[in-house]
């Protein structure tokens, strides 16, 4: 019987997914730069003063002695209410992120994996879909009053249909790869080869939609509060900052404008995490790294 | 006479981090005309990057020529501007490539994409052009150019796009050409004829060819002289009689003796009982269609077998003859249409997927693809015990028989907990060997599970196979489209042409006389048959010195 | 062919009707009603329920689905409760602005987007390729409002080469008007879209560019330029209408901030009317024109594959 | 270049699309000698019938094209419009009203009694004073062609200030045909007869509203004032364009492209008036009131003492500069009648003036305030109120009380207070709004009703408010009119019906080639000029 020397493996240990895409440059720097503004979102509030607190006496005051950001038409300080705000934007971002992908994880494997699910799935996908985002989402607020709550759940509907199209696309290629088929062959249960060999696959482009979608919500977000159909003021969001501040445009820029920046900048950092992302986890650059 | 292509110690980096230096490192050779030059060595030896460093397609980011010139007609062309490269290929020299179904734009009708060329290169109007181009199709005998023309690539058979490939590249009669591997992918009898094409086209014109293959057999049928690369580097160069016949390198020794002889060893007859028989197994695909314009196509038809435990049976043909729908029916992972497929004493062609699952480990399977059939995201441990686990094997007992079994397959059992990427292509075949042998089934099924290795590690891998068909007593069913292979190690074979089995019996005798026209064919086709095998297989039965 | 649209368009019916269901609950189940803030300030609890009942609002909500739903089946999307008008005649009115808009941006946005994700992905790792993927990472971070408040402050009050607002009729009004006025709209409502196209163009080329027939025509000595248009992105044509398809759902939300901004008499302000006055009929028939539209424009892309890739039949 | 002229004509015959002699002259004069005013309205016209619905662009709408039969001047006295002359028996029960002559509706038809008699009925169906009136009528009927008699039950003081109103919802003239619409259903055909003439066809809502002059109109031969007076159309059309966004609409003023803003956001005056070529003034004499309104049925409202407390708590200075800004809009006012008016006094308004959160809480402490929460309304598309709404919460959160904001449209808000409901099942404690001074000029005002049924929203409830109230319909001279009036504002300080919150004054903006504006509440069109 052939007993050749058994030969040890010698290149590395494959490194975790996140340290891969720590080392691509676009998501060290944009990682960064999330953690800085998610810090200021959490801490901000110590240390500004009472987003909330009037003082018509001194308002459309430009920046400068009162305070960094100048004060709104209400003499609120505009500098506390963008560092107050940014906590509304991180928190619509994330969580319309986290349940649009929870949700469009599930109904995708289902959708993908089950032939018989798979029509029915997707012809509801296809006409939520078309409805446009914006629309739907006004719609559902102003009409069924603006908390956080309903402008989360607003805007993650129109979402879900395309987190399922991407999950099903990647479950319809795995389900066919031979180590799929081995486990079959293995006796493995059905539910047991979904979580084993389809789920850790979508978890890379998962997460580059994910980043993609907490961008999107974000900016939707402020569109929504700038169209009055956001947020409600009491709690300062970038939106309704900037939708309150819309009639002064010409007289006090600066109320539209440094939340329009900070919003920009967030959103600016979510995406260049998510080509980071993409880039350091696509398969066919992991493909390479083989 | 000056040679048509003269190579003088050619170095190309690789980019720092890979796992060597140089690509390739000081290549000379030369390709006079009238003669064809086969360079021949395993994937990473460096074969290709000559081609391409040849033509200037090579990746500029990633390879850089650092030393030595390339002399074409006399003149370097190594420093050429790249205006001037693109003027030589087509008019001086022109390369084939290795994937036919992908070597032509989907988008664009054949013959313009032949006409191209002549865009390029000449001021022909648009007639004088087309004439050109059919002129061109019918010297590579394609049928009725006329409506070929005018088809896209998606209409033709692999076969086909590869002679129009060759009609591309030699219209305007270029004095070199370059094939890299042009028949590797095609069927053993399109391969055969494309070997006769390019032959032809070579003496009518009188042009150099340099010929890029690992098939040493192509290497017989074809070559004048021969270039053994290994590693990036020259090991041995020269008549093709001489380096065949008393290699003096023995990494040239060690290929040669790698290639499987084509007359397969007498084998006793095997006794023991059936383990997996199928009766008149039927598989049928396509739509019914709405308006009855639905296709149907019969992938496996009226297919009938046995294999007895220590027992191979190979399946050979050509790919669409349906050999591995006929293992996948069998494996249950499709469904068959019709028949019986019997493993052991029970029926489980057409029982449901509950009680289908408990007879499941009685059968396993090794897939072709060694990249695609471990997850990636699992260590190779735990692609072992799942099956076991599944039939409530405790995690450690099933731990400790992974670790048996990973020596039984010459891997250290502290590989374990890595992950598939860390191992070589053969190594990860012994893996599957190994997870398929972890079920303890009564038949393994081997689903052209060596074609995508090199022919060393192939060599190793049959060998195992062997080892463990006998150390447990396996029912083998041997699925390939070489021939060589299936003459090495199967007891029977069975033939297959377009889902039906044309011939079958012990595999020495089908070789001997063949019965059916299309195994004669096959046997024929083989490519280094007569070389090789007239003398009698000079690797019949010895184990491979590694 | 022809049997593939058809079934198609069958197919776009359980989708339509899934969007109306979706709608028309969506509307019924949340608070707010009409009748009230049609009843304006002095009227009594009384007047409010008249109204409704003249509206039709008081009846069981399985009624009310099988009446629109019936109105809708002869193609009438109902009367807006506010104005009286029929929704299909507002409709009609102003979707004139909204449509040219729509081309204007579409047409813009390729013809910008299209030639940077080639050059992009042609140099892909190069210092172009990282400007326009900041570039395009920029659009999809700047609110539409911000930047449209931008560009009327610069170019029209400052620098006043264009209008500030309004939609002139290239019909009535002709053409030079009509450009100046459609300018500003589109450079804001664009620059998302070319971000978005961009980016998708950038990803298919680089990956065509890895395909093997462009090594082949390489190999025959074409130029760059050639292999790049005829090869490259040819193949790449079809990923690429199809980001333009799924893009247009994001156009409609931009032309209702755009409509709002630069005060163009669209129907995306007209659906925003609608909503902040709860004139359900207009709300309801608005959302499945808009998703009516959204689904024939993908099935024509469908259909246009056939046009780009000859493997593609139906 | 494709021909631009043939497109034009056949595209604007289309759009003009009616046979009044009106085609003609356009075609005639170029369309560039036409002499057009594009105004920027205050809100969408949403809709046209001025009767179905109070809002104030309806009303406006309604001037435009209706005529009146009486019509209040600048110091707020009816006025004959459509009336030539009018008598009323000794025993003030028989009114008869005799028409002018060559009063023409639109469509060409010469306006008669009948006309006029079905559209007082509709109007009277719908109308608080209206109402009020006809609950005292006997009977009203056309004698002839062009006389009305009206005979009443009992002596009324209002009938002339009742059908010469000048705010919502204002008597106005419509054919008989139009007017037997049931009052709670919307008119579908906008026939008038006055001075200018709806363009149906050219109508996009939420957009853009076209009239043109109405040649066969026969003006008054006095001076203008307010809505008294010749209504003489200066010029052949005028356009409303409506603009959601306001910083659009000035930059569109400032850039020429329309002439006339009606109610500019106050705190964008210095801009425009900054602009040589614009002039911004304040039009309407008597301005806005704001008001906080009670739930009077409802804890902790149901309380007068707490409701005083609250009042206590409010301070005018901050609501006004919150909500309109620059302090040369507004003015504090704490009499309950708009200050300059005939009724205004200073009886109790001392409550109003505290503006103290110390008294407050002192206050609130001994009303016995149990912290049940205060449940406030916030209009979040409306900024003005938006912004009343933020003050209250702050001022009630001082003076001690536990206060929650809910934010909303104005669309929920109005459906929301028409609800007495508790609080847990979409019930409300307070809400914002104003009303222009001449919808609260006298005791007759909804606003300061204390009847819990027909009353205002809140419901107060107070049978001394309604007897002083009712007093005032019967008293016939000024000084007896004044005295009620007070003894109605000392019960409604008693009472703490509304905190009210000052006055303020939206301004116009127009381009400088505007001439003719009309000084009054309401924003008139007629007389008004471009050059």
């Amino acid at each position: 019987m052939v007993q050749n020397a058994p030969t040890l493996p010698q290149t590395p240990e494959q490194p975790s997914i996140w340290r891969i895409a720590l080392r691509n440059r676009s998501v060290f720097w944009g990682g960064l730069m999330l953690v800085i503004i998610a810090l200021v979102a959490l801490t901000g509030g110590l240390f500004t003063a009472d987003p909330m607190d009037i003082n018509p006496m001194s308002r459309l005051k430009p920046p400068g002695e009162h305070g960094l950001f100048g004060t709104d038409q209400l003499g609120r300080d505009v500098f506390s209410r963008v560092i107050n705000g940014a906590r509304i934007s991180l928190t619509v971002g994330t969580a319309v992120a986290v349940i649009s992908i929870a949700i469009g994880l599930f109904l995708g494997l289902v959708a993908g994996y089950f032939r018989y699910m798979d029509a029915l799935i997707m012809r509801v996908m296809d006409g939520l879909m078309s409805i446009p985002a914006i629309l739907l989402a006004i719609a559902l607020i102003s009409l069924s009053g603006a908390t956080l709550l309903t402008v989360v759940a607003a805007i993650v509907i129109p979402e879900i249909p395309r987190v399922v199209r991407l999950v099903r696309s990647v479950v319809l290629t795995v389900r066919e790869e031979p180590y799929v088929e081995a486990a079959i062959a293995a006796g493995t249960k059905t539910w047991l080869i979904m979580g084993r060999h389809v789920l850790p696959n979508t978890i890379a482009p998962l997460i580059v939609q994910a980043t993609y979608v907490c961008g999107s919500a974000m900016l939707t977000e402020a569109i929504l509060g700038f169209l009055g159909a956001g947020i409600p003021p009491e709690i300062p969001s970038w939106g309704n900052i900037m939708s309150e501040g819309r009639t002064f445009f010409q007289l006090t820029p600066w109320i539209i404008f440094f939340p329009g920046a900070a919003l920009a900048v967030t959103v600016l950092a979510v995406n260049i995490v998510g080509d980071g992302l993409r880039d350091s986890l696509d398969p066919r650059i992991a493909r390479t790294m083989r | 006479m000056t040679p048509i292509l003269d190579i003088e110690n050619l170095s190309v980096s690789l980019p720092k981090g890979a796992d060597r230096p140089f690509a390739i490192q000081d290549i000379t050779f030369s390709v006079n005309a009238g003669e064809i030059v086969c360079v021949v060595g395993e994937s990473g030896s460096g074969k290709s990057v000559t081609s391409f460093t040849v033509m200037g397609l090579h990746d500029k980011r990633a390879l850089t020529p650092v030393a030595g010139e390339i002399r074409l007609e006399g003149k370097n062309i190594l420093g050429a501007s790249a205006a001037e490269i693109r003027r030589l290929r087509g008019e001086k020299m022109a390369m084939i490539f290795q994937e036919p179904m992908t070597a032509l734009n989907p988008v664009a009708p054949v013959g313009q994409q032949i006409g191209e060329m002549l865009e390029i290169h000449t001021n022909f109007g648009a007639a004088k052009r087309k004439a050109k181009v059919l002129q061109a199709m019918r010297d590579v005998h394609l049928p009725d150019p006329e409506k070929m023309y005018h088809s896209f690539p998606h209409q033709l058979s692999g076969g086909q796009r590869q002679r129009i490939v060759i009609a591309m590249s030699l219209v305007l009669e270029p004095v070199l050409l370059i094939a890299d591997e042009p028949t590797t992918a095609l069927d053993v009898t399109t391969q055969a004829q494309i070997l006769a094409l390019i032959k032809e086209l070579q003496t009518r014109r009188g042009m150099g060819v340099l010929f890029i293959t690992h098939d040493f057999g192509v290497v017989a049928d074809i070559a004048d002289r021969v270039v053994v690369m290994q590693n990036g580097q020259i090991v041995e160069q020269g008549p093709v009689a001489q380096v065949l016949g008393n290699p003096t390198h023995p990494y040239t020794k060690m290929l040669i003796n790698a290639v499987p002889s084509m007359t397969p060893p007498s084998r006793a007859p095997v006794a023991g009982p059936v383990a997996l028989s199928a009766a008149n197994l039927n598989k049928q695909y396509g739509s019914l269609g709405l308006l009855g314009g639905g296709r149907v196509v019969n992938a496996a038809n009226d297919v009938n077998f046995q294999v007895r435990r220590g027992e191979t049976l190979g399946i050979v043909g050509e790919s669409g003859s349906g050999k591995s729908t006929v293992a996948r029916c069998v494996m249950r992972l499709i469904d068959p249409t019709s028949g019986e497929v019997l493993i052991g004493d029970t029926n489980i062609a057409t029982i449901a997927e509950s009680q289908l699952r408990q007879h499941r480990r009685d059968i396993q399977i090794v897939f072709q693809d060694p990249y695609r059939s471990l997850n990636p995201r699992r260590t190779v441990g735990q692609s072992i015990t799942e099956g076991p686990v599944n039939f409530g094997v405790s995690p450690a007992e099933a731990l400790e028989r992974a670790r048996r079994l990973m020596s039984i397959v010459g891997l250290a059992p502290e590989a374990l907990d890595r992950f598939p990427h860390q191992f070589s292509g053969g190594q990860r075949q012994r893996i599957c060997i190994a997870r398929a042998l972890a079920m303890e089934p009564m038949v393994l099924i081997a689903d052209e599970a060596v074609s995508a290795l090199d022919v060393s590690v192939q060599a190793q891998v049959l060998d195992l196979l062997e080892d463990v068909k006998e150390k447990f007593d396996l029912a083998m069913l041997f699925i390939t489209h070489d021939l060589r292979v299936a003459a090495q190690i199967c007891d029977r074979i069975m033939v297959m042409q377009k889902g039906i089995v044309v011939e079958s019996g012990p595999t020495a005798q089908v070789f001997a006389n063949p019965q059916h026209p299309y195994t004669r064919a096959l046997l024929s086709a083989a490519p280094g048959h007569s070389t090789f095998d007239s003398k009698g297989g000079a690797s019949a039965g010895q184990a491979a010195p590694l | 062919m022809l049997f593939y649209i058809f079934k198609r368009i069958l197919m776009t019916i359980p989708v339509m009707v899934i969007v109306a269901l979706f709608v028309f609950l969506m509307l019924r189940l949340s608070p707010g009603d009409p009748a009230a803030v049609i009843a304006g300030d002095y009227a009594t609890a009384e007047d409010v329920q008249r109204i409704r009942e003249q509206l039709g609002l008081s009846e069981p909500i399985v009624v009310q689905f099988t009446r629109w739903l019936g109105q809708l089946a002869q193609g009438d999307l109902g009367t807006s409760i506010f104005s009286n008008k029929p929704v299909s005649q507002l409709i009609a009115q102003r979707i004139e602005p909204t449509m040219f808009l729509a081309l204007t941006t579409i047409i813009f946005s390729v013809l910008v987007a299209v030639p940077l994700g080639t050059i992009a992905a042609y140099r892909a790792g190069s210092w172009i390729d990282r400007v326009v993927m900041l570039f395009s990472v920029g659009g999809f971070s700047v609110p539409v409002f911000v930047l449209g408040y931008v560009l009327i402050y610069v170019l029209s009050l400052k620098l006043r080469w264009l209008p500030v607002q309004g939609y002139k009729s290239p019909f009535t009004e002709g053409i030079g008007p009509f450009f100046a006025h459609i300018t500003l709209p589109t450079l804001t409502l664009s620059v998302i879209f070319i971000a978005l196209i961009a980016r998708m163009t950038r990803a298919s080329v680089i990956e065509v560019l890895e395909e093997d027939y462009v090594r082949t025509a390489r190999a025959k000595g074409q130029s760059e330029l050639k292999v790049l248009m005829r090869h490259a992105l040819r193949n790449a044509a079809v990923p690429i209408i199809t980001v333009i398809g799924i893009g247009i759902a994001l156009l409609i939300g931009g032309v209702v901030v755009t409509e709002s901004v630069y005060n163009i008499p669209g129907l995306g302000r007209l659906v925003l009317d609608a909503v902040l006055a709860r004139d359900y009929p207009i709300i309801q028939g608005l959302i499945l024109f808009f998703s009516f539209i959204y689904i024939v424009l993908n099935l024509l892309i469908d259909l246009s594959y056939s046009l780009l890739d000859p493997r593609i039949r139906y | 270049m494709f021909s631009q002229v043939g497109k034009i004509t056949r595209r604007a015959l289309l759009a003009a699309g009616f046979a009044m002699p009106l085609v003609a002259t356009a075609m005639a004069t170029t369309a560039s000698a036409e002499s057009v005013l594009r105004v920027v309205p205050h809100a969408d016209l949403k809709n046209l019938d001025p009767i179905w619905t109070t809002a104030y662009i309806s009303r406006n709408h309604g001037y435009m094209i209706y005529d009146t039969l009486f019509a209040m001047d600048e110091n707020f006295t009816p006025q004959p419009q459509m009336v030539d002359t009018w008598s009323t028996s000794e025993d003030g029960l028989v009114w008869t009203f005799v028409l002018r002559d060559g009063l023409k509706f639109h469509d060409g038809a010469p306006v008669t009694g009948e006309d006029v008699v079905a559209s007082l009925k509709r109007w009277g169906a719908r109308d608080g004073m209206g109402q009020q009136l006809f609950g005292v009528i006997e009977s009203l009927e056309a004698t002839d062609a062009k006389t009305v008699v009206m005979t009443l039950q009992k002596p009324y003081g209002l009938v002339l200030e009742s059908i010469g109103k000048i705010s919502s919802n204002v008597p106005f003239i419509m054919p008989k045909r139009i007017a037997e619409t049931d009052p709670f259903e919307q008119i579908t055909e906008y026939i008038g007869s006055g001075p200018f003439v709806f363009q149906a066809d050219q109508w996009v809502p939420g957009s853009t509203v076209v009239y043109t002059k109405f040649e066969d109109y026969v003006p008054r031969s006095e001076p203008v004032s307010a809505a008294a007076g010749g209504k003489v159309a200066k010029v052949d059309k005028v356009i409303w364009q409506y603009f959601p966004d306001a910083t659009t609409a000035m930059n569109a003023l400032m850039a020429g492209e329309v002439d006339f803003y009606e109610s500019p956001a106050p705190d964008l005056a210095p801009i425009l008036s900054s602009n040589p070529d614009i002039t911004v003034e304040v039009n309407d004499p008597l301005g806005s009131i704001g008001f906080a309104r009670f739930n009077h049925v409802l804890p902790p409202f149901d309380n007068a003492d707490i409701r005083r407390a609250a009042i206590m708590a409010m301070k005018q200075e901050d609501y006004l500069a919150a909500g309109i800004g620059d302090p040369q809009f507004w003015k504090t006012c704490y009499s309950v009648f708009p200050c300059g008016t005939p009724l205004q006094n200073d009886v109790g308004s001392d409550l109003m003036a505290t503006g103290d959160a110390e008294a407050a809480k002192a206050a609130l402490q001994a009303a016995g305030y149990d912290g049940t929460p205060v449940v406030i309304m916030q209009p979040t598309d409306i900024a003005v109120l938006s912004a009343f709404s933020l003050v209250t919460a702050e001022k009630l959160r001082d003076a001690g009380f536990n206060v929650k904001l809910e934010a909303m449209d104005w669309s929920t808000l109005t459906s929301r207070r028409a609800l007495r409901d508790p609080v847990g099942e979409g019930g409300w404690n307070m809400f914002h709004t104003w009303w222009i001074g001449a919808d609260v000029i006298d005791p007759m005002a909804i606003a300061f009703s204390g009847n819990p049924d027909k009353g205002w929203f809140g419901w107060a409830n107070d049978p001394a408010l309604e007897e002083a109230r009712a007093a005032f319909a019967t008293a016939s001279s000024l000084e007896e009119k004044k005295t009620i009036a007070a003894k109605v504002q000392e019960r409604l300080w008693a009472i703490g019906a509304s905190g009210q919150l000052g006055q303020f004054f939206t301004p116009v903006a127009y381009r400088n080639n505007v001439k003719g504006l009309i000084k009054s509440p309401v924003q008139f069109f007629w007389n008004m000029s471009v050059e």
